[in-house]
């Protein structure tokens, strides 16, 4: 069901754990299934220089988690906040169409970190674009 | 690299078909392959062996063989019983009571009846998963024409008061249609003395073959037909019967309740065996359903901190298959209806993990699944943002 | 005492099992036995087995995987494209049609939805059994909704001008069924360019297990769900996949479309030189249906003054399978419909005799053949009034 690459990051997930004087952290329910993520940053000179998450969620919501947390560390906030749910799954190789929106938690925890980082600064947040899936499907039936 | 050694707790998604079944299939693929419904030889033994399958139905759930009818599998079943007694009785009544654990199987084919101008009643269980005589009595009108109560929960198992509830309602002249699909194997029933009207079953619950099943149809019982062609089944259930299928059928349900105590005994020592480790050597958790009114070989039990689905990957990467009533694996991202009306918060839900033993299963597994559960759920704790918010509040 | 020789010419009513299939549908019992739709590998296994079953069906008729649903058999494919389509059609139009010349599995579900409220009409064919196209166009009306006509018939082997009544029907923007059970592996089949909405096939009629079947459905038609429970098939028809039955049915369609042309030439040969034999060695006896739109294995022939059960008897005894339309042997005392709708003279009918021959059959299973039918023919006209009465006119 899981691509190699999202059993890989499931499996031996990185940057698992809390950054207890991060400069900004981030914390995203899924409305769908009640699933939550927190994201931890720690910024100098707009790069993000350490990231790191705790997730309770299912295989592609931990995997999604460890992909995005790799993919926008070192980068500066602009990149990391247009890094899009899509990257993420691309990163991983695909993930089911019912798992798609385990990938937008990820995209939504890093915008709230990066936010929360900004208001503590005395910045403005920036704007969310507008409309991502949260799609359902199949149902299991056994 | 996934683990090689393989433990297999899923039984009650569906079982291995027993060699010994398969071993009395296989003559009626390629040699006595004659359909049942032609007249020369090859046909009559395909006729006779049908009939020796119904007989061996029949005798274990206490039926007549022409009460037997045979189907493609347990869904099947459940969808026949409902519809095809609901319609052929609603110059009676047009309501229908079942309840808010059933399977997929009743509860969408309710769904289905209530579009076709059916009313429905869902009855709510107790905190262990068990319907209330009291909240059945008060549910019945004089429109009501059937009652669907599954013998045993698929997910934790909870055996219903099936004979209670079969007196009530032959004592109120309303239809009563038991799902044992679960059951079968597990908890003895007798169709007579339990007062039930129609009984569905299905074969790969019980180291049978997949894609065959039964219903029960007492006698006298008035039902449409469900599938219109030949005049296969008395003329309910038409198509070229599936002989092999229907063999094996026959051969797996006589040999799931020939020792069924002995069997049953060991597989309950087991199961109590491995729930005592899991409930004493992992805090946290609580087991889900009833005591003792439970299958054999059932576990339901929830996790605190954890999802339910990503469990269930670290369990398959070890080996060790099994199954959970959480949103995130059941791609409707709603969580088990089952743990829902048994009142478990939603949350706590999501943590769930049904572990269901069979004849296979060892002390050996025992040990194994227990220590890996306890590694797995360390695991995903370690990662949880709820696991972390707990410790420090503890602290 | 019965023969020791036994030779079957009833594949039209089934096949034997292809032991390659068999072979194929073995690991698959109790190896691979996983619940498709559970999460861990061995369920995942299951599922890509079934996704690869399902391009082989697909391929075989030239449709896409996501357009086959499986099913249990032909009749339950058969009952499902009808009431689904008509109930989520209703809308447009109560009106179906199909012929007279039906198999039960459709005939009895139009009986069926006749009672729902819809009208049905049936099409007459001419003396070959082949519908006309202007019956046809005259029947349609602003409410017709579907139209089912059978590839190939089961009794008399007529095969239908499926792909003009599939370009009609798309014109008109009326859904077309065909129920192709008697003509997978016999007939060149293409959905795609001989527009065919939805096809009814099933395993057990080309060297596949019993008990399994399928339903192509065009991409976009909209059918109502056949059985209603978990999310299998789409959620169009739920339960536990029949995961042997399915490979099976996916082995034995891709064998028997593979060299599809080469085997039917083989068998069409045998079976005229079979029919030759027999309307040249044996008086008073005529073909049933059409000389070349037909099946390659099918014969069926009325032999005046006798009875087609008893000579299905006399083969038996003789160790040939074969089968008849005729009254006595169908239990209902109503001689073969088909026949009748083409216009069989009922006393006639009564004398039928249907072979069908398959892949197995040699060119020895021919002189044997046709050499006790003649036996048999001479032995029950000995004894037939309406014989001895013909005689007597005659002399
Ligand atoms: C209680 C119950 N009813 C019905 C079914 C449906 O049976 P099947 O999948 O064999 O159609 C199942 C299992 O899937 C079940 O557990
Ligand atoms: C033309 C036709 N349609 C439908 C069926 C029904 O198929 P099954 O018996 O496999 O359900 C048959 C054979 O029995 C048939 O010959
Ligand atoms: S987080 Fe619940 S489905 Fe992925
Ligand atoms: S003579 Fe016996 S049924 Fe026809």
């Amino acid at each position: 069901m899981y691509s190699e690459k999202v059993m890989d990051h499931f499996m031996n997930p990185r940057n698992q754990g809390e950054i207890p004087d991060a400069d900004g952290v981030g914390e995203v329910g899924n409305p769908s299934c009640g699933d939550i993520m927190r994201i931890f940053i720690k910024v100098k000179d707009n790069i993000i220089t350490d990231v790191k998450f705790q997730t309770f969620g299912c295989g592609a919501a931990i995997a999604s988690s460890s992909m995005a947390t790799e993919l926008i560390k070192g980068k500066t906030l602009e990149e990391a906040w247009e890094m899009s749910n899509k990257a993420v799954v691309e990163a991983l190789e695909g993930l089911p169409p019912v798992k798609v929106h385990c990938s937008v938690l990820a995209e939504d925890g890093i915008h709230q970190a990066i936010n929360d980082y900004r208001i503590k600064q005395g910045l403005s947040p920036w704007e969310e674009k507008a409309g991502h899936a949260h799609g359902h499907d199949d149902e299991s039936g056994e | 690299m996934a683990s090689e050694k393989t433990v297999y707790m899923d039984h009650s998604a569906t079982t291995a078909t027993d060699p010994e079944v398969v071993q009395a299939m296989l003559p009626w693929y390629s040699q006595s392959y004659g359909n049942p419904s032609s007249i020369y030889r090859l046909a009559g033994i395909s006729r006779v062996a049908i009939d020796e399958a119904r007989a061996k139905v029949a005798t274990a759930i206490g039926a007549k063989p022409d009460e037997i009818f045979f189907t493609s599998g347990g869904t099947e079943s459940d969808n026949w019983a409902l519809i095809g007694t609901a319609f052929s009785h609603k110059g009676k009544g047009n309501h229908i009571i079942t309840t808010a654990i059933e399977h997929h199987a009743i509860l969408h084919t309710c769904e289905y009846l209530k579009k076709q101008g059916f009313d429905i009643t869902y009855l709510p269980v107790d905190e262990y998963g068990q319907v209330r005589m009291e909240d059945l009595k008060a549910a019945i009108t004089d429109r009501t024409i059937l009652v669907s109560v599954m013998f045993a929960n698929n997910e934790i198992g909870t055996i219903e008061p099936v004979s209670e509830i079969g007196k009530l309602c032959r004592e109120q002249g309303i239809l009563f249609h038991t799902d044992a699909v679960q059951a079968i194997g597990n908890v003895p029933i007798n169709v007579a003395t339990m007062n039930i009207d129609l009984l569905s079953l299905s074969g790969h619950k019980f180291y049978g073959p997949k894609g065959t099943g039964a219903l029960y149809i007492r006698k006298g019982i008035r039902i449409d037909s469900f599938l219109h062609g030949g005049a296969q089944e008395k003329r309910k259930r038409a198509g070229t019967e599936n002989v092999p299928g229907i063999v094996g059928l026959g051969a797996a349900i006589e040999k799931a309740v020939r020792d069924q105590d002995l069997k049953t005994s060991r597989i309950r020592d087991l199961r109590n065996r491995l729930l005592e480790r899991i409930l004493t050597e992992i805090p946290n958790c609580r087991l889900n359903g009833h005591k003792t009114e439970r299958l054999p070989g059932n576990i339901n039990i929830c996790f605190e901190f954890i999802e339910g689905e990503s469990l269930l990957l670290l369990l398959d990467h070890a080996g060790i298959a099994a199954s959970t009533g959480s949103a995130c694996s059941s791609g409707s991202l709603e969580p088990s209806h089952v743990l829902m009306a048994i009142g478990v918060p939603i949350e706590i839900a999501h943590g769930s993990l049904r572990l269901t033993l069979g004849i296979e299963n060892t002390e050996d597994d025992i040990n194994y699944v227990s220590e890996e559960i306890k590694k797995a759920v360390e695991k995903l704790r370690s990662i949880s943002p709820l696991y972390a918010d707990y410790l420090k509040k503890r602290s």
